[in-house]
């Protein structure tokens, strides 16, 4: 097992807890638009330490690149995602909480 | 019947050559199948069709002039890191606190950004980073939805939309 | 270090599991919405630690695709779905006009 | 520790797709149905993975979290407002609940009964040994593409059936590509639209090796096409009598069609490949039938039959 692999696992145990937080936005959160702050941010950090830290374990490049470019389509797929669920949240007539 | 489809065909290839970047497209596209297919060459007989098809058949007219600097990707790439992970713990931070101090806002934000594709790329970036996020990239305002105070999110937009403006090359108007 | 990643792997679906709660309670269409795009987010790196853990290549093309996918529900959602689903509004007649 | 991990995995899977299902057919709101669906099919797949089926756990991420998502959803859009939340009358659904939950409680017991009667290993033996005889080195292939390539006529033909279905019901609601509802949407669909491309050929030249294959490229290419509509592209495809297009919709079904038949000018039964040109043969159906199902996918998701001319909507 080299020192590399180490690194790899550990940044994979890292990303988890984002995974989890996103996911207590998600239920404590009060409405639409503060969830999706929390999903857009913490979920892509969660799965990019997931995809860095699988790339550095596999130890072949590659491999890495490969799992970079699952990492971006997740990004750009939620970045978007997040814009457009709220503007159709505003265009439905969705107040924001607390404003 | 077949006379007209060709013509069809060839009025429709000539718009999507003509303006920039078929090479630099084809040449990215190639990047990405060597990726997916991790570097084996007996996959080019699938592989130069689907190229061609990418970069000459997108029903989406091409982006306006040259986009990117790609000199100025690398530190750029290293800065959206470095804010997405705090925006991850920031966002995290106001999850876990039992008070869950949100503070939550609505912001209209006024472009000094000029290029269609330079504002597009800032306002799906934004999403990304601390405590924005878009509702509305309209033609004059920009609408966010913020946590954390208006003040502290202006300040955190202005200077990304510095950054962005070196990305795409284009000079803006200092804030006063 | 398999050990570990197995247990990453458990973990994550029991986030899937909680999420679950989101689109049951609701209460837009949105809520529901992006809680099942969280759930993607979380199969993809579930797919991708089990490729790992059991070294087949193959299941990262699994993830590829769902990566790829993950855009489509939002977009056929915002673009033909809600328009027309009056939950918040109280709308009347509703579907698409020819 | 690990077998414990693993079997918590399964049975935490195991229970989460029973209630999706039971979601999926019983929720309050079809909305929530729906997106039961589309949760249960990216644990289905998840499930196909943890059996050790690559293949099939990348069709069903193809189609199950993608193409019929997106058929659902547009489904939804078109019904009337009071058919989408108003919960189904109690005591009728209570019935139908306690009639399906017999039925699936039989069915269980039958399947799991036969299940025991078959033979142990399967068929997988007879197919390997076949194999270097197919013209491909992935089984899965063989099996659908020469081995029992019948059953991928006869779902090909199923698919084509269900687009003339469509198209025989009506137009499409919609004869211009769709309302435009953000500017992020083009944006998204002209970065997407190459990397959906290159994706389904980079599955589909993996078939003849790997997990992969026509199903899942077509399947991908044709939620490609879908997205990339939704964001507001005018698609090739019309309904018009001559349009090129209806000999793509139906290529896969006249490819394996003529395959078929046409290897019996030499004397050779139905679908009976000359064994050193298998693997030309089945190359050729591949690419037929992925471009096909593709498109026979796409049309479906229109929900109806094109317009003779797209207007141009999509400039306003």
């Amino acid at each position: 097992m080299t020192a590399l692999a180490w690194v790899g696992a550990s940044l994979v145990a890292l990303g988890v807890p984002f995974f989890l937080l996103g996911t207590l936005g998600l239920l404590r959160f009060p409405d639409v638009f503060t969830r999706l702050h929390a999903l857009a941010k913490a979920d892509n950090v969660g799965l990019g330490l997931v995809c860095f830290g699988l790339g550095l374990h596999s130890g072949s490049l590659a491999h890495a690149l490969k799992l970079a470019l699952i990492w971006l389509l997740m990004v750009i797929a939620s970045a978007v995602g997040a814009g457009l669920v709220a503007r159709a949240a505003i265009a439905r007539g969705v107040k924001p909480w607390g404003v | 019947m077949a006379l007209r489809t060709l013509s069809r065909l060839h009025s429709f290839l000539r718009r999507r050559t003509r303006g920039v970047g078929v090479f630099e497209r084809i040449v990215a596209y190639a990047i990405l199948w060597w990726i997916l297919t991790e570097g084996d060459v007996r996959s080019l007989a699938f592989g130069i069709p689907a190229i061609a098809a990418a970069a000459l058949i997108n029903p989406f007219a091409p982006g306006g002039p040259r986009a990117w600097r790609l000199a100025r990707g690398g530190p750029f790439f290293a800065v959206f890191a470095w804010l997405s992970v705090r925006s991850a713990v920031d966002v995290a931070a106001r999850v876990i606190r039992p008070a869950r101090p949100i503070d939550p806002a609505v912001v209209d934000y006024p472009w000094r950004l000029q290029s269609g594709s330079a504002r597009q790329f800032m306002a799906n970036l934004i999403n990304l980073m601390p405590g924005t996020l878009t509702i509305d990239p309209g033609e004059q305002l920009l609408v966010l939805h913020v946590l954390g105070g208006k003040e502290r999110a202006l300040s955190g937009i202005r200077r990304l939309e510095e950054r962005v403006a070196g990305l795409f090359g284009e000079e803006i108007p200092a804030h006063e | 270090m398999n050990e570990l990643f197995i247990a990453i792997v458990l973990v994550l679906l029991g986030n899937i599991t909680v999420g679950l709660w989101r689109v049951m309670r609701g209460p837009t269409a949105a809520d529901r919405m992006l809680a099942a795009e969280t759930f993607s987010t979380s199969t993809v790196a579930i797919v991708l630690i089990l490729a790992t853990v059991t070294g087949r290549g193959a299941l990262v093309d699994v993830a590829l695709v769902f990566a790829l996918l993950a855009a489509l529900a939002v977009v056929t959602f915002v673009s033909r779905a809600w328009p027309d689903i009056g939950e918040e509004t109280a709308r009347g007649g509703g579907g698409p006009k020819p | 520790m690990m077998a414990w991990a693993i079997t918590a995995f399964d049975a935490l899977l195991v229970a989460l797709l029973l209630w999706l299902a039971w979601q999926a057919i019983h929720a309050d709101g079809l909305f929530r149905a729906v997106i039961s669906f589309m949760v249960f099919g990216l644990l289905m797949a998840v499930a196909w993975v943890r059996l050790d089926a690559p293949d099939v756990a990348l069709a069903e991420a193809a189609i199950g979290a993608g193409v019929t998502g997106a058929l659902l959803l547009s489904a939804l859009g078109r019904l009337p407002e009071r058919d989408k939340e108003a919960p189904a009358d109690r005591r009728a659904r209570g019935l139908a609940a306690v009639g399906l939950a017999a039925l699936a409680l039989g069915g269980a017991t039958a399947l799991a009964t036969i299940a025991w009667a078959l033979p142990a290993p399967g068929l997988g033996r007879e197919v390997t040994e076949a194999l270097p005889k197919s013209g491909v080195d992935n089984p899965v292939t063989a099996v659908l593409l020469n081995i029992r390539a019948f059953d991928t006529l006869l779902e090909i033909g199923v698919l084509l059936l269900a687009v003339i279905a469509t198209w025989a019901l009506g137009p499409m609601q919609w004869s211009a590509p769709a309302r435009v509802m953000s500017p992020a949407l083009p944006v998204l669909g002209r970065l997407l639209f190459p990397m959906f491309v290159l994706v389904s050929a980079y599955v589909l030249w993996r078939g003849g090796h790997a997990p992969g294959g026509a199903f899942p490229a077509g399947a991908l290419m044709g939620a490609g096409g879908v997205l990339v509509f939704f964001a507001g592209a005018k698609p090739w495809i019309t309904g018009a009598e001559l349009d090129p297009w209806r000999w793509l919709l139906s290529l896969g079904l006249v490819a394996m069609l003529v395959a078929a038949v046409g290897v019996g000018a030499t004397g050779r039964s139905f679908f009976e490949y000359p064994v050193d040109l298998a693997g030309l043969f089945i190359l050729a159906l591949e690419v037929a039938a992925a471009l096909s199902i593709a498109i026979l996918l796409f049309a479906l998701c229109l929900g109806g039959r094109p317009p003779h001319r797209w207007g141009s909507e999509d400039e306003a």
